[in-house]
């Protein structure tokens, strides 16, 4: 490269999804699988088999009726930092490099060409937010007219997983680029899911930047790996210590305390909680 | 080494998609009445993604999974891919490839056969819900033809309608200004499952979630709006309307309703409070629909006490009509608070009225099909004020060959499928000996059709799309072919101008329009610059009437006590058919959102994330509360058999918290015996174990579920 | 580099076992003095020379004419804005690449000048309305996102520092395509043993990551210290 | 036929009775080639494998011939390194069974992997921090050394002894075998405990997740540890069970007393280590992530206390409490046992740490799911098993296994044959190692 | 891996694994070499024909 590009443009998208507002329709799974080129199968009723890189979770308050309430969790890929920035559970352990951090931008990436099947990424991921292709993808005759040439189909054999559409990302750089700008505005680069949400549960965007929505609402310290300081803000399995970059909202206590395991106490008393603070 | 890692990153059978430029195009979706803007993505001409058209008034970028899934429905298997002559019996699945011109001439000869006997009136037709030239088209169709067949599929928006002309002496559709007010007690309307406009309902409820809005979700059934409600209230089914009498009585014992619109523009109100207060105390109430005393009085405080309040119904999608009563009695509860024609309330809306086509000329045989009058009695004495029942129209079809149409066009519906009580369709087609379907999709009333003349898709075509989905603002959106036709398929509109074409005379006097789009341009004449640009036109001035000139009833104000209302309130509810020794459980269907009913069936994508706890492989979930389960013995997941007067099925059970004991509950959208195999074949079509049941005012179908047994064997 | 070494050994080495030794292999009883055993082994190297150098990229490649024949040469002196002329940005940052025929009709409605190729592209072509089926020398991969956007508007880059000396071509060379991956010459390197002298002569992720290594704040990865994968990847 | 290959001074069955166990065994692994073919050509979805069981029976398998086979590591390591000389007349079996379990843990990572053609990935692309990396390098290495160690063997078949050249190279490799063996045991050293690693670093899932001593995680020494304990229980399980095929005395009882003590002390001291991690783990690790051991044990009948129970207790302080006692280790139907239980518990203790990690749902709305393995996989699972079996029996037929084997068995002796029986162990049994021909002729 | 590739990183990881790892290597490859190597020598030598030990 002839000159040297000093732009430290340091980004950490994450997502901040509000779960009183969705609904469960499950628009953001069927956005994602459109845009990315998820395939599908004739009988995907077998859930652990059934590729939705988002995919969205009904929990329950466990009480009987008529005292029942349920709650919707969408849950695409944490992209975890880790303890230390890059040590996602996934990124550290692939033996081959086939999925990556970016300090850049801070989104776990997964390159289909590399992976060679192993699995271990999948294992070490407590969110199973990562996907096997246990079948080739077949689509029906006619139908790859609708595969978008932004993400590669992927082949048999290989893991893939949410990437915050990273391509949107890459298409909204040229563009950039061409008109010789510095950097991109918020709504410029969202990800598909956020952009078909109908009830606009999803937000998406530079949790640096203290102007977007999502810095807004979480209002992530980054000091403390990121730990929400808005208190109707948790993130999955805080206290493993993954680092996520979503952040889910509610007002229900019960939802909250769902997003993480507590001993008998330490939810209703969180300065008892250890290694959370 | 490179090359042999290259070669086994690279399958041959993996595809790799062309890159190319990419473009967008907007358009309106028409996979349900919702009337959503849609963008396409292309590239290089081929579509590749369906968005939600941002700062579309509807829907604001937001967009629905089966809007998101159209492509699969443009590409999918489930065409007809050309015009199709059935060889075979009905549903064997047989057919011959015929050509347009083939097809053409044969239906066109088939209609003047019918015709030149002297039996016009026995063409009929049934269409989807739309209102738009299509239908508009083919309603000319029949009335220059000679019938009066012409049947559209109810909604709820049939029943509102209704109310609207009883209580207000309008012909108008309702709006529902959801987005403003600040306290809805849904009597089961979905919000979120799709009732009305889906999407803009999804939105609404955020607002309502933002603004911190009190909802009570009236339902047996933990929805997923009843899951999103600040307040579920599990009542025994079909006795909504008793609930909103019994509210009513409390509203206006406390002396809670609004003053000010029920003594200045309000007509008939002590008769209306004479027959709550003695009828639907809130003990009375209580036992019937199994809510509280208190749980009423403070659902009823709270309503007439809010700002702005608003009560609505209309079942799960508000896709069957449901009873009169309900309605009225909902309808009662708003007028009650104030809540009619201002902001947060009803609103009454101007029908869809750009089609103003010149009165066609007829020939005797014409009138004389048309004196027969219409199957299914509609706008007769005794349904004075229906107009379409399709229900009704079947069972006759059904019950006596002679009677039964001889030819049967249907266009944008299914009803083989949607239909509740599918074996009376079945023997409706049995005595119909000529069925055109027109449906781009091979679905169930398709397969047991006689030839088929297929559609373009929605993102083939041009179609105007009136909203009438309780939008409140008069809104019409217009579908743009995004893409070329993919296959040998035609326009509706232009088929049926062809068959009218090459029938000659007065039929083709009527059409004189050289093809769909140019008719589609005249009749859309003022707003068709608008529309062809932004696929939209939106009537943003508009304003529903003050109270004191929107009435057009007799007295010019509000009617409690019109004379039909007055039979309709006094009614019994319509109870479900079967008797309770026998049948011990009450079979409800619903809505679920992730499944479509409708006349599109579920794309592949959508089927993909149906849970597994309501589709397992081939198997179709019932659910059933804990309680229900432990007094019958079953366990999560088990097969068990379950019957209804009208039919029975093999089901597995799924135990759920969320549901009042003693109910049943199954998703409607499941159990297609055609379209393709992501679908077919999967689950339990409730349909085919629901009958009807006619409302004695308005003459729909007023079930809302049927009684049954489940055995284990 | 490290894949290069390794073909080195691929195309040399193990032919040379192949044709030297497995014919005769060695035994421990067979008589041989040093004269005969040198003989043999310069006469196996030398036919894994020839087999390396020369029969194993015919056997590698197959080679493929352009559909027609086409003179960058002559184009660029006909038009103002060089390369981007032809191969220009689209408003949403995306790079055209090779022009359709909607942008070649304007001047080629008509048969111009003498050359059979242009009459060929303008009957078989631009008359019947056909995209031409260019063999495109720098095809990447389908894994492989690659911006023109950024290397040439954000990095400045020259066209030629990729694609050579493309622009003063008279004539369309001959693709190469490589066999087992179904990829052009192009992107492996004209040089069978990996070996370049010039920018362009070889697009192979290793030439993407030198480039990319050199420049400051190319250091993403917290996994190689470079450029994050999803940088050139999709 | 065959008498000038098989080794002097021993008697071997006759040729037909040879080929008829070799078919059987032989059929098995056909059936096993066939569900690898079709694992291979249809891929992954022949398994009964998912998304929350990205690692199942097969990683089972891997683990556990690879802790068996540790056998091999260490009785090399005591006999080479630390010089416990009379392990020379165990250490060729041992070699064999480790050469046997390092094969075919390699064969199943070659199936179980996605994409089989891009396995060298692991090699070329390798991302060092990955402990499956680290596994990768040291196991194919050690399986190198393993290749070594089992050539000298190879080379004193009587026939191709007769090759100077041959004779020579045993001759030499013999002499650097301690090179090897040392190298041999640093390499499995690693790799053992890298697969330990494997689990215990994987932060995401607490049921795993062990901190860190270095770079290590707990698990690591643990694995080492547990391998050089239970593996010389299987190298004496697998004797024993051939001597009973065989009915000889193949191995003196001195150095198969020896080798139980050791192994004994090795498990005794590995329960108390694993002891203490298990509690350190329950009480301090899972607790600060809100969990407790009931959270991984009581929610579900299969992967319940019971488990635990088993592998700490009876699979642990049992066996070891047996073999460190002299009576114990010399009474043979306790030994047997004891070495039994010894290789039950480390099997069982792959297992959890394999399939118990995938099956325990970390978040709090997720499922505890149960996995089947499908015919495919058990009968891939199988198929190194029977080539084991064909191994052992070619080599024990060809090549001087047991040193001790001629001095024990004089062969001037004429003992009656009783074929029946040995041919009804031969179809009787499928999957457990059967060598009926090794009954004496 | 070798530090040609590119995921080579001049790291203390890299270094100690790699180092590790050809040591192991090296030792067993220089081994192999010097038994091989001296069985050449020995046959040529005329030894261990049908000398028994």
């Amino acid at each position: 490269m002839k000159q040297a590009q000093k732009e430290h443009t340091t980004k950490r998208y994450g997502m901040v999804i509000d779960l009183d507002k969705c609904t469960g329709c499950g628009s953001c799974m069927v956005a994602c699988m459109s845009e990315n080129n998820v395939p599908f199968k004739t009988d995907e009723s077998n859930k652990l088999d059934s590729i939705t890189w988002m995919q969205v979770y009904k929990l329950t308050n466990g009480k009987s009726y008529p005292n029942t309430e349920i709650c919707y969790l969408p849950r695409p890929c944490q992209h975890c930092a880790g303890k230390h920035e890059g040590h996602s559970p996934c990124v550290s352990v692939c033996p081959a490099t086939a999925t990556d951090y970016s300090k850049e931008t801070g989104i776990v990436s997964q390159i289909y060409t590399r992976c060679f099947g192993c699995r271990y990424c999948m294992g070490a991921c407590p969110y199973h937010a990562r996907y096997f292709n246990w079948w080739d993808p077949v689509w029906p005759e006619g139908m790859e007219k609708y595969l978008s040439p932004d993400v590669s189909p992927r082949m048999r054999g290989i893991v893939e997983k949410c990437s915050f559409c990273f391509h949107r990302y890459q298409l909204a750089r040229n563009k950039v680029y061409l008109e010789g700008r510095k950097d991109l505005d918020e709504d410029e680069y969202q990800t598909a899911c956020t952009q078909a949400c109908p009830a606009g549960a999803i937000k998406f965007g530079d949790l640096y930047n203290p102007e977007h929505e999502v810095h807004r609402i979480a209002q992530p310290d980054m000091q403390h790996g990121g730990r929400p300081q808005n208190p109707h803000v948790f993130r999955l399995l805080e206290r493993l210590g993954t680092n996520t970059k979503v952040y889910y909202m509610s007002e229900r206590r019960w939802v909250r305390k769902a997003g993480d395991n507590y001993l008998p106490g330490e939810f209703e008393n969180p300065g008892a909680v250890a290694g959370s603070h | 080494m490179d090359d042999a890692s290259i070669w086994s990153q690279n399958w041959a059978w993996t595809p790799v998609p062309a890159d190319g430029a990419v473009t967008y195009e907007n358009s309106t979706c028409t996979l349900c009445p919702g009337g959503c803007g849609i963008t396409v993505r292309k590239v290089e001409g081929r579509a590749v993604k369906i968005e939600g058209t941002k700062g579309h008034p509807v829907n604001d970028g937001g967009i629905c999974i089966l809007g998101l899934s159209g492509l699969q429905l443009l590409y999918g298997p489930t065409r007809v891919a050309s015009p199709l002559k059935r060889i075979g019996e009905r549903g064997d699945g047989k057919w011959q490839k015929i050509t347009w011109d083939q097809a053409i001439s044969e239906v066109s000869a088939k209609l003047a056969e019918v015709r030149a006997a002297g039996n016009s009136h026995a063409l009929g037709a049934i269409t989807g819900p739309d209102r738009g030239t299509v239908s508009g088209l083919l309603e000319r169709f029949l009335l220059v033809y000679g019938s009066a067949n012409f049947v559209r599929t109810p909604t709820m928006m049939d029943n509102f309608e209704h109310v609207l002309y009883l209580t207000q002496g309008v012909e108008a559709t309702a709006g529902f200004d959801i987005e403003n007010a600040d306290l809805v007690l849904s009597f089961g309307s979905g919000i979120i499952e799709g009732w009305g406009s889906p999407v803009r309902m999804f939105k609404a409820n955020a607002r309502l979630v933002e603004n911190g809005a009190d909802v009570f979700q009236i339902e047996s059934r933990l929805s997923n709006t009843a899951a999103k409600s600040k307040h579920w209230v599990p009542i025994n089914p079909g006795t909504e309307a008793d609930l909103a009498l019994g509210l009513a009585h409390i509203i206006i014992g406390k002396g809670l309703f609004d003053y000010n619109f029920v003594s200045t523009h309000a007509h008939g109100f002590e008769a209306f409070k004479q027959l709550v207060q003695t009828r639907y105390t809130p003990a009375v109430v209580s036992e019937k629909t199994g809510v509280a005393p208190g749980k009423i009085e403070e659902m009823a405080v709270k309503f007439a006490r809010a700002a702005k309040p608003l009560a609505i119904c209309g079942r799960g999608k508000g896709s069957a009509p449901g009873g009169l009563k309900e309605f009225l009695a909902v309808h009662m509860l708003n007028a009650l608070a104030g809540s009619v024609n201002r902001q947060g309330g009803v609103l009454q809306m101007p029908p869809p009225d750009y089609i103003r086509w010149t009165e066609p000329v007829t020939d005797e045989l014409a009138a004389e099909g048309l004196r027969k009058g219409r199957l299914d009695g509609a706008g007769s004495d005794q349904f004075p004020s229906s107009r379409h029942l399709l229900n009704r129209f079947i069972a006759a079809a059904a019950e006596d060959a002679t009677a039964a149409p001889q030819v049967l066009l249907v266009a944008g519906a299914n009803p083989y499928y949607t239909f509740p009580g599918t074996q009376v369709v079945k023997k409706a087609f049995d005595n119909i000996p000529y069925i055109v379907s027109f449906s781009s999709y091979m679905d169930e009333t398709a397969m047991n059709a006689d030839i088929i003349l297929p559609n373009h898709v929605n993102l083939e075509r041009y179609e105007d799309v009136p909203v009438i989905a309780g939008l409140s603002k008069p809104v019409v959106g217009l579908s743009k072919p995004v893409v070329a036709p993919q296959l040998n398929t035609r326009h509706i509109g232009d088929t049926i101008i062809r068959i009218a074409k090459a029938m000659g005379g007065h039929i083709a006097g009527a059409f004189e329009w050289d093809d769909y789009q140019a008719c589609l341009e005249e009749t859309l004449s003022d707003k068709w610059d608008a529309l062809s640009g932004s696929c939209i036109w939106v009537d943003d001035a508009y304003a529903p009437p003050a109270p004191d000139q929107a009435f057009n009833t007799y007295s010019s104000k509000f009617e409690f006590n019109a004379g039909q209302t007055q039979k309709a309130l006094n009614a019994d509810n319509p109870l479900p058919e079967g008797n309770t020794a026998e049948y011990t459980l009450t079979l409800i269907p619903f809505d679920a959102m992730r499944l479509a009913n409708g006349y599109i069936g579920n794309p592949p994508f959508m089927t993909k994330i149906v849970a597994d706890t309501v589709m397992k492989r081939k198997d179709g979930f019932i659910e059933i509360n804990p309680v229900t389960a432990g007094k019958l013995g079953v366990k999560q997941g088990q097969r068990v058999t379950l019957s209804t007067p009208v039919g029975e099925a093999k089901v597995r059970v799924n135990i759920f918290e969320g549901i009042k004991p003693d109910i049943v509950a199954i998703p409607r959208g499941l159990g297609h015996t055609a379209y393709d195999e992501y679908l077919a074949g999967k689950g339990v079509n409730v349909n085919e174990l629901l009958g009807t049941v006619e409302d004695p005012a308005s003459g729909h179908d007023a079930a809302w579920g049927i009684r049954a047994k489940l055995t284990t064997a | 580099m490290s894949a290069v070494d390794d073909k080195v050994t691929d195309l040399t080495q193990n032919p040379a076992d192949d044709a030297g030794e497995s014919p005769h292999p060695p035994s421990e009883s067979e008589e041989t003095t040093g004269g005969s055993i040198l003989l043999f082994f310069i006469l196996g190297l030398a036919a894994s020379m020839v087999i390396g150098w020369v029969i194993f990229p015919k056997l590698l490649y197959s080679e493929k004419k352009q559909p027609i024949n086409f003179n960058h040469a002559l184009h660029v002196s006909e038009v103002d804005d060089e390369c981007e002329s032809c191969h220009f940005f689209r408003e949403d940052g995306s790079f055209s690449g090779i022009p359709k025929n909607e942008q070649c009709i304007d001047c080629h409605e008509e048969v111009n000048g003498e050359s059979e190729d242009e009459a060929i592209f303008v009957e078989e072509y631009i008359a019947k309305d056909r995209e031409v089926p260019w063999l495109v020398y720098s095809r990447q991969p389908d894994c492989v996102f690659f911006s023109h956007s950024a290397h040439v508007n954000g990095a400045d880059m020259e066209c030629a520092e990729c694609h050579g000396h493309i622009g003063e071509s008279e004539k369309s060379r001959v693709y190469e395509e490589n066999r087992i991956s179904g990829y052009s010459r192009d992107i492996w390197g004209k040089n069978i043993a990996g070996f370049k002298r010039n920018s362009w002569d070889r697009m192979k992720m290793d030439d993407c990551a030198e480039c990319h290594a050199e420049a400051d704040g190319h250091d993403s990865s917290v996994q190689t210290q470079k450029d994050a994968c999803f940088v050139c990847h999709k | 036929m065959d008498a000038a290959l098989i080794p002097k001074g021993v008697k071997r069955c006759p040729m037909w009775q040879f080929l008829l166990a070799l078919g059987v065994v032989g059929a098995v692994l056909a059936w096993g080639v066939y569900a690898m073919l079709l694992c291979w050509i249809k891929g992954l979805n022949q398994t009964n494998m998912n998304d929350y069981y990205g690692f199942a029976l097969w990683i089972w398998a891997d683990l556990a011939v690879i802790a068996v086979g540790g056998g091999a590591f260490f009785t090399g390591f005591l006999r080479y390194v630390i010089g416990k000389n009379e392990l020379k007349n165990i250490i060729n079996y041992a070699v064999l069974i480790g050469f046997i379990c390092y094969s075919s843990a390699l064969l199943i990572l070659a199936i179980d992997v996605g994409q089989p053609l891009r396995n060298w990935f692991i090699f070329w692309h390798a991302n060092i921090h990955s402990m499956l990396t680290e596994v990768a390098f040291c196991l194919s290495c050690y399986f190198g050394v393993l290749c070594i160690e089992y050539i000298p063997l190879i080379l004193e078949n009587r026939q191709i002894d007769k090759v100077p050249f041959f004779h020579n190279l045993s001759h030499n490799l013999h002499e650097t075998m301690a090179l090897f063996a040392a190298t041999g045991a640093f390499l499995s050293f690693f790799h053992q405990g890298s697969l330990g690693g494997v689990a215990g670093v994987m932060f995401g899932r607490p049921f795993a997740f062990r901190e860190h001593i270095l770079v290590w995680p707990y698990t690591f020494f643990l694995f080492t540890w547990s391998a050089a304990a239970y593996g010389p229980c299987f190298t004496l399980l697998v004797t024993w069970i051939t001597e009973k095929i065989t009915r000889k005395k193949l191995v003196k009882d001195n150095v198969i007393e020896l080798l139980a003590k050791i192994s004994g002390w090795m498990i005794l001291s590995y329960i108390i280590v694993k002891g203490i991690d298990t509690s350190y783990w329950a009480n301090i690790t899972a607790k600060s992530m809100g969990l407790s051991l009931h959270d991984f044990y009581g929610r579900n009948w299969f992967y319940g206390y019971w488990m635990l129970f088993t592998e700490l207790v009876i699979c642990g302080v049992v066996p070891a409490v047996i073999l460190i006692t002299s009576h114990g280790r010399k009474t043979a139907w306790l030994r047997v046992t004891a070495i039994t239980l010894g290789v039950v518990g480390v099997c069982l203790n792959r297992w959890v740490m394999v399939l118990q990690i995938m099956a325990t749902p970390v978040m709090t709305f997720d499922k505890f799911v149960l996995y089947y393995p499908s015919w495919q996989e058990v009968a891939t699972t199988i198929l190194p098993v029977a080539y084991g079996i064909i191994l052992i029996l070619i080599s024990y037929r060809y090549l001087p296994i047991f040193p001790q084997e001629a001095e024990l068995n004089p062969i001037d002796t004429n003992e009656p044959v009783s074929r029946e029986t040995a041919i009804d162990a031969d179809a009787g049994t499928d999957s457990t190692d059967t060598a009926a021909d090794m009954a004496p002729a | 891996m070798l530090p040609f590739s590119f995921e080579w990183v001049w790291d203390m990881g890299h270094i100690v694994f790699h180092g590790g790892l050809w040591y192991a290597l090296n030792i067993i490859g220089l081994g192999m070499t010097w038994c091989i190597g001296k069985a050449i020598y020995d046959t040529i030598k005329g030894k261990g024909a049908h000398d028994h030990h």
